[in-house]
């Protein structure tokens, strides 16, 4: 197992170039991009070794854990620095580096005119670092390091441009509502250290089935929470969509293929948590539900390409969130859908940071239409992610989404309809506002102004982005198309999983799986057709429509940032200015009264000090006579 | 370890060097124009002297008091010389020894001339006020070994007090243009907090047999144990003293002002070290001497202390001067250590000691960068800067870093002490962590919005006046602000170092406390 | 008539010399109710000697007598050199008590 | 213990002429206005004090009273009224608010105390020092004084003598300047002078006017318009107020002196005679007288 103990090089090599390209500063401007390439894909070779390597191993000790240090040896509460290699983690590490080293290598053509590249790529790596740090772990706090590190990644990259005030502010939010998850991990890690007095994964999981079923659930909520803030799901989704102020590559990266996932990963991780308390696998599998159609339904509405992209991711998570609700049967899923849905939204991301580039970094898409022509590989590409994540067969979309729609069909009661349905009609809703976006980007007539026609706006010369952007694009574009049909050969996938999620043996969902398959086939074409008369045979207005009262909602993320503001915000600013005036007026005020009382006091006693000897002797006088009388009174 | 090594007078030796070094810059004129370099040249003496008794310390047995000397002083009243430092001890007087250096490289152009200096006198007393600045520093710094090192109930009330003197004239000389009213509030406070002490500090005498020897801590256990009620007035009389060195809600008003009005390196020293006396003695002083009423005021306690946590944290995020918000974050995080000492577990203790040394050097980081920032743009009005991180790259950098520290984030020193005290706090009753995880988010939220305010947006050209609530004033030129030079990022370097080692590698300091962490936590749970 | 009124009339005496200090702003003449008040006060100590028939009243009258001498040679002393300073014996010039 | 002893009547009148008379000089503590007079009546208290201390069967402490107060103190305090005070009459008038109501307080307050003290105090019966007394009052003062008080009274000999040190360094007043003695005093003033300073002190300052048919130092002299220089009479003269006045001098007399006019009017021949006659009678008559 030599290579799996240098695992903890996947984690230093991002770090270290990370590092050095923020202390050394404006000397590594030249070069510092290629060292974040290079770093980034060093690690991307490595999770490659160490996956073959445990192909190579048997099925049961496909499980490593790679003890480094003692990081919190606090007497009762001891955690150490450890990593564990498992498929589960494994996968994600290559997930996140061969993705990341794409986005990396897109990256380096894309912020080529940003005078700040160097810090960017220090970013990059630094995410990547941290990304690596959190599937890696082996206990939830060396977990919560890294769940804490990609949020301050993301906090960093999206306030990349942070002259900009909305764009600051937005990372601002960003942080501070992962912040309010990161509070349920934190209670949740609290509860466990009460109870099993560990947070490592082994001594939890190993004592999860024994402990009472209250502390199990509420340390179920609180990952659930946890999970929301971090994997944009509501109710704590809205800092998503203005996350889309980072660059494009950030949103790729860290806003679609990696970090929103890590909620997943977290639920995933945790299993055994969740076997024992059916309330927070419901109340996941509810929250996957409701942001599921949450997303699809603000998607339909947004004319930004990159927040529909982002709505989509929200809805898509939602997708994984559901199916990791469902418990073990939907664990290995979950994953799936999360690996491809990495490969085919990063690719359309990368795909829209071209059309931008392309036309001046221009994101209303009612401002596109009929790019197909200009931009040839960016259109080919981005329609296989497209394909690919409307689920049209053979396209990877379609397998990990279907299994995912299967498996919510499983159960009794009432829940299977429930999430079943909502699972089908997010699938023909996906598939109504991608095929929106993609047509109104790339078909149609051309609404932009090309110098000959009389529209409005800048005039645009769309052009193809360079090899460095493609290229990647390419490659994710392949992911796209054949990663989902290649990874169900056999169920290879799943089985790899197994020694993390477990071995489940096949239920029947209440619907017979054909069904199921034709029904979301039928709802997916139906949900394109709609959107191909609408947005491609019919003009698009260039000027977006009133529409009805739900357009308009769905235009504003369905009001959440203004309930968000009413209901937190502006009380929570009246609290701190009525507490910052009580703080100065009353709890201080109180002693600087003291003070000035005890002045005031001085003042006027010292007026019987008049420095007149006879006065001074008056006053004995007077006061020995008193004195005198009552010692005789007390004698008589 | 060497044994004549180990029997040297350490503690005394460091303790009387500075105060020595200190006196000559002051009275001896030639010296006065070399006063700083000396002074430093002092102070990493002493850090290198504390550096040689750490490795001398023998960690295993980190819950003994080591390094003891003792001296009858004022047999008398049974007051004795005795100093001494268990693994808590050791690690605050490390740190101690480690700012003070940072603060007089950090702090070297710091004093300036007041205006109407007459040119021709103006090297002079120039000089004179430097010498002043350094030497008052090593005096504290004197001390505050001192008061981590005294094992004499009396011996550490003494020296509770004579550390008013220094930083009375630290803020009330040095510091901005309120700095008198502000120095002043300060001595009130203390000398109130310190008169109760006093009062306590008599009555433990009279309820011993007296003879020599009393005050020694070793001596003094569970006072007034058969009196509940008189052992309860006891431990307030010491507590509040405590309480409001530390500062805790709602006696901790005069921390904002002085933070405020001092210089950046007398604030780091008060709120880095200083302040740390209140929750040492807490530790040291009201556990193991009231262990029964510590007990039934610790639910008490541990309420105003989230209080402090939650309050804190509002109202920093409230404020527009830079120096109170992170006055106000302190209070804050006092509130965690405070909490991490009452709730009785040995998880919670060890972090809230751990706490005292994060938070040091976490608030010295923000107060000296904070304090370059607004030496350059002379305006402690957050409202008055903006888009910072675009000027001064590096200064807004390290500024972010010291943030995160102080916001907990982890891998930074911030977070394993909150983490523990969090767990801790927990453990003991699930209320208490629930509540005071709010600080968590609101610690965001301030150094943030801080951020966000100062660093970033759209730099302002020179002499736009930005609109403030009321009054309006003229930006000066932003665009054109220095970054860090190279002496102030050499001030910061071991800073960071630290704030990395506490947060990716703590152990061996852990090693240091737990032992006592045990010990003291173990006296609560046994009382309760 | 009995040893009483002696007492009386020290009382008066004394009363007399006390309101005479009180009163009176030229220090000399102050100084000589003080002087006359001890004096009152001796009369009281030897009178109750006589009374008890021991003569310990009449030596602490003479030592009273002797403490007075100094006092006063010291006391007119402090007068004249303050009168040379300051050219006045007025008591409520030398009010350098008040701030 | 004898009988208890009965004061005689002699005794009793002689009280009764002393004390009237004591608290009427005592009075003059509040009522005289010239220190002079208050010391010298206070000095009679002190005689009257010592009386009655003989009275009281204390003959050496009455001799010491007279000794101590009468002589020495008393007489001290007429030197200091001499050296600073004489001058020195206050007005009456209270300066100091509500001085003078506590002072009418503070008296009623200490006479009723003493009355009443000694209205409720129930006496011993007095016994009379015949028997302590028995071989002579000082020889007993003596005993007790050294013996029972030998320190106390070695203490008072130390005080005696730091009082008169102190006195020494309180009066004593260190020359800050240079001594300035009669040459350089002249030189100075000629000095002035000639700077065109005032002839103040150049010509000596005018005496009091001595003139024929009046030769008191009392008279003011007159300056060349005839007008008194009050400075040229003594200044204790003026403080007493035994000032004369000019208007004693007849009118025309004035008139002379301020125009320089001979005092005696120019005569005729004959009356030159008959005032020569006058003359040689007025020597003859000296001469017979003699």
């Amino acid at each position: 197992m030599d290579t799996l103990n240098l695992a903890w090089l996947l984690v230093a090599i991002p770090l270290v170039s990370s590092a050095v390209l923020l202390l050394l500063g404006r000397g590594s401007d030249a070069w510092g991009h290629w060292l974040g390439v290079l770093a980034s894909a060093a690690s991307a070779v490595l999770a490659i070794v160490i996956l073959v390597q445990l192909l190579g191993l048997g099925a049961d000790d496909r499980t490593a854990n790679v003890h480094l240090f003692d990081w919190i040896p606090a007497g009762d509460l001891t955690v150490s620095a450890g990593l564990l290699v498992d498929p589960l983690s494994v996968t994600f590490a290559i997930l996140i580096t061969f993705v990341g080293t794409l986005i990396h290598i897109y990256a380096v053509a894309y912020m080529s005119h940003d005078v700040d590249r160097r810090r960017f790529f220090a970013y990059l790596n630094l995410f990547i670092a941290a990304m690596l740090v959190l599937v890696l772990a082996d206990s939830y706090a060396l977990l919560f390091l890294g769940w804490e590190g990609v949020g301050l990644a993301s906090y960093l990259l999206i306030g990349f441009w942070n002259q900009n005030t909305e764009y600051a502010v937005a990372a601002k939010k960003a942080f501070v509502m992962n912040r309010v998850g990161d509070m349920g991990m934190l209670v949740a890690m609290m509860a466990m250290f009460a109870t099993f007095g560990a947070v490592d994964f082994d001594t939890v999981f190993g004592a999860a089935d024994g402990a009472g079923e209250g502390a199990m659930t509420l340390i179920g909520l609180m990952l659930v929470l946890a999970a929301c803030g971090k994997s944009a799901q509501f109710p704590l989704q809205a800092w998503l969509g203005d996350a889309m102020a980072g660059p494009t590559p950030v949103s790729a990266l860290i806003h679609a293929a990696t970090m929103v996932t890590a909620g997943v990963y977290l639920i995933v991780r945790s299993g055994p948590i969740f076997e024992q308390t059916p309330t927070a696998q419901l109340v996941a599998a509810i929250v996957g539900a409701v942001t599921l159609l949450f997303g699809a339904i603000v998607g339909c509405a947004k004319d930004d390409i990159k927040k529909v992209l982002a709505a989509s991711t929200m809805s898509q998570i939602g997708y994984m969130m559901l199916a990791a609700g469902l418990g073990p049967i939907g664990y290995a899923f979950a994953i799936f859908h999360l690996i491809t849905h990495g490969f085919f939204k990063a690719g359309m991301f990368l795909g829209a940071g071209s059309v931008m580039h392309g036309m001046g970094d221009e994101v209303n898409m009612r401002g596109f239409g009929n790019l197909s022509r200009y931009m040839k590989v960016t259109w080919i590409t981005f329609m296989a992610g497209w394909l690919a994540i409307i689920g049209i067969p053979p396209f990877s979309g379609f397998w990990s989404k279907d299994k995912i729609i299967e498996s919510a069909f499983v159960g009794e009661g009432w829940q299977p309809w429930v999430f079943g349905t909502v699972a089908l009609v997010g699938a023909g809703i996906t598939a109504f506002y991608m095929s929106r976006l993609f047509f109104m980007t790339f078909h149609g007539k051309a609404r932009w102004n090309d110098g000959k026609n009389d529209l409005p706006g800048p005039e645009r010369t769309p052009h193809e982005s360079p090899a460095l952007m493609t290229v990647p694009m390419i490659v994710l574009a392949i992911g796209a198309i054949g990663l989902g049909g290649l990874l169900t050969i056999g169920d290879s996938f799943v089985t790899w999983l197994e020694p993390v999620t477990g071995h489940v043996e096949h239920h029947e969902p209440v619907l017979p799986i054909p069904v199921i398959m034709v029904t979301t086939i039928v709802l997916v074409l139906l949900g394109a057709g709609l959107a191909w008369r609408q947005y491609a045979a019919s003009a698009v207005p260039v000027a977006p429509p009133t529409g009805s009262v739900l357009t308009r909602a769905a235009r504003a993320d369905l009001y959440q940032d203004a309930v968000n503001e009413g209901v937190f915000m502006r009380p929570g600013q009246h609290l701190t200015r009525t507490l910052v005036y009580t703080d100065t007026a009353v709890v201080d005020g109180a002693v600087n009264g003291l003070g000035s009382g005890t002045l005031g006091w001085g003042e006027r006693l010292r007026r019987l000090q008049n420095g007149f000897v006879r006065s001074y002797a008056a006053v004995m006088l007077i006061g020995v006579i008193g004195a005198l009388v009552v010692v005789l009174a007390s004698r008589v | 370890m060497p044994t004549q090594f180990a029997d040297l007078p350490w503690l005394t030796i460091l303790i009387v060097v500075p105060t020595v070094v200190a006196a000559l810059i002051w009275l001896v004129k030639p010296l006065r124009r070399a006063a700083r370099p000396i002074g430093l040249a002092t102070s990493v003496l002493v850090l290198i002297g504390v550096a040689l008794m750490a490795g001398a310390f023998e960690t295993a047995d980190a819950a003994e008091v080591q390094f003891t000397q003792t001296v009858d002083w004022i047999s008398a009243i049974g007051a004795s010389y005795a100093v001494g430092v268990d693994g808590m001890g050791l690690t605050l007087v490390a740190l101690a020894a480690l700012l003070v250096p940072v603060v007089l490289i950090a702090g070297w152009n710091e004093v300036t001339l007041p205006s109407g200096i007459a040119a021709d006198r103006a090297e002079d007393s120039l000089a004179y006020r430097r010498a002043g600045f350094v030497s008052l520093v090593l005096v504290l710094e004197s001390l505050m070994i001192a008061i981590f090192a005294a094992q004499d109930l009396f011996l550490f009330y003494v020296i509770f007090e004579a550390m008013l003197i220094p930083v009375y004239f630290l803020i009330g000389v040095y510091g901005g243009p309120n700095r008198r009213g502000a120095a002043l509030k300060f001595l009130l406070y203390s000398l109130a907090g310190g008169l109760v002490m006093l009062a306590g500090v008599i009555a433990v005498y009279f309820q011993t047999d007296g003879g020599p020897g009393t005050y020694l801590l070793a001596n003094l256990g569970d006072i007034a144990s058969d009196n509940p009620t008189l052992q309860m007035w006891l431990f307030l009389s010491f507590f509040i003293a405590f309480a409001v060195k530390a500062p805790m809600f709602p006696v901790h008003t005069w921390l904002p002002d002085a933070a405020a009005q001092a210089t950046p390196g007398t604030s780091t020293l008060l709120v880095g070290v200083l302040d740390k006396v209140g929750t040492f003695g807490m530790i040291a002083i009201c556990l193991p001497l009231f262990p029964g009423a510590a007990a039934t005021a610790a639910p008490v306690i541990i309420v105003l202390a989230i209080i402090s946590i939650i309050y804190g944290g509002l109202v920093a995020i409230g404020q527009n001067d830079l120096m109170r918000m992170i006055a106000f974050s302190s209070v804050s995080h006092f509130g965690f250590i405070v909490m991490g000492v009452f709730v009785g577990t040995q998880t919670a203790m060890v972090g809230a000691m751990l706490y005292m040394v994060a938070h040091g050097v976490t608030i010295a980081a923000l107060f000296l960068i904070s304090g370059f920032l607004t030496q350059r743009g002379g305006s402690q009005d957050m409202r008055t800067y903006s888009g910072m991180q675009r000027v001064t790259r590096v200064l807004a950098g390290t500024w972010l870093f010291a943030g995160l520290a102080s916001l907990a984030l982890p891998g930074l020193s911030g977070f394993v002490p909150e983490y523990l005290v969090l767990i801790g706090s927990f453990e003991a009753h699930w209320a208490y962590g629930a509540f005071a995880v709010i600080g968590v988010v609101l610690s965001a939220l301030y150094i943030l919005l801080a951020y966000q305010r100062v660093f970033t947006g759209p730099v302002p050209e020179a002499g736009a006046p930005v609109e403030l609530t009321g009054e309006a004033l003229d930006v000066p030129d932003r665009a054109g602000l220095k970054d860090l030079t190279g002496r102030e990022k050499w001030a910061i370097v071991p800073l960071a170092l630290v704030v990395l080692f506490l947060g990716l590698y703590p152990a061996p300091v852990l090693e240091l406390l737990s032992g006592v962490a045990d010990q003291f936590a173990a006296i609560l749970g046994s009382a309760s | 008539m009995s040893l009483v009124n002696y007492l009386v009339l020290s009382g008066i005496l004394f009363s007399i010399g006390s309101i005479a200090v009180l009163t009176r702003r030229n220090a000399i003449i102050a100084f000589m109710g003080v002087e006359l008040m001890l004096n009152a006060a001796n009369l009281t100590l030897v009178t109750f000697g006589r009374l008890h028939g021991d003569l310990h009243g009449q030596v602490i009258a003479f030592f009273v007598m002797v403490v007075a001498a100094a006092e006063v040679v010291i006391g007119l002393a402090i007068i004249v050199s303050i009168f040379r300073t300051r050219g006045s014996a007025s008591i409520d010039d030398a009010n350098l008590l008040k701030s | 213990m004898n009988a208890a002893l009965e004061i005689s009547t002699g005794e009793a009148v002689l009280f009764w002429v002393l004390a009237p008379l004591m608290v009427a000089g005592a009075l003059s503590l509040l009522f005289a206005k010239r220190p002079v007079h208050i010391a010298v009546s206070i000095a009679g208290v002190m005689i009257g004090l010592a009386v009655m201390y003989i009275m009281l069967e204390a003959p050496f402490l009455g001799v010491a009273q007279i000794v101590v107060y009468t002589g020495a103190v008393m007489m001290l305090f007429l030197f200091v009224i001499m050296l600073a005070g004489v001058d020195s009459s206050e007005s009456l008038v209270e300066t100091i608010k509500g001085q003078r109501g506590i002072a009418v307080v503070g008296l009623l307050g200490l006479l009723i105390l003493v009355i009443t003290v000694l209205t409720r105090a129930s006496l011993p019966p007095a016994v009379g020092l015949a028997q302590a007394n028995a071989d002579t009052n000082p020889v007993g003062v003596a005993r007790l004084i050294f013996g029972d008080y030998i320190f106390a009274f070695e203490l008072t000999a130390a005080l005696l003598i730091t009082a008169a040190l102190g006195a020494l360094v309180l009066s004593h007043r260190r020359r800050l300047s240079p001594k300035v003695g009669q040459a350089e005093l002249a030189e100075a003033k000629l000095a002035a002078y000639g700077k065109g300073g005032s002839a103040e002190g150049v010509t000596p300052p005018a005496g009091p006017g001595v003139y024929a048919r009046h030769n008191s130092a009392d008279m003011p002299a007159l300056d060349a318009a005839g007008n008194p220089i009050d400075d040229s009479v003594v200044t204790v003269l003026r403080v007493r107020g035994q000032e004369a006045e000019t208007a004693d001098l007849d009118a025309d007399r004035v008139a002379r002196i301020a125009t320089g006019a001979p005092m005696v009017p120019e005569l005729d021949g004959a009356e030159r005679a008959d005032r020569a006659e006058l003359d040689e009678q007025a020597e003859t008559t000296k001469e017979n007288e003699e």
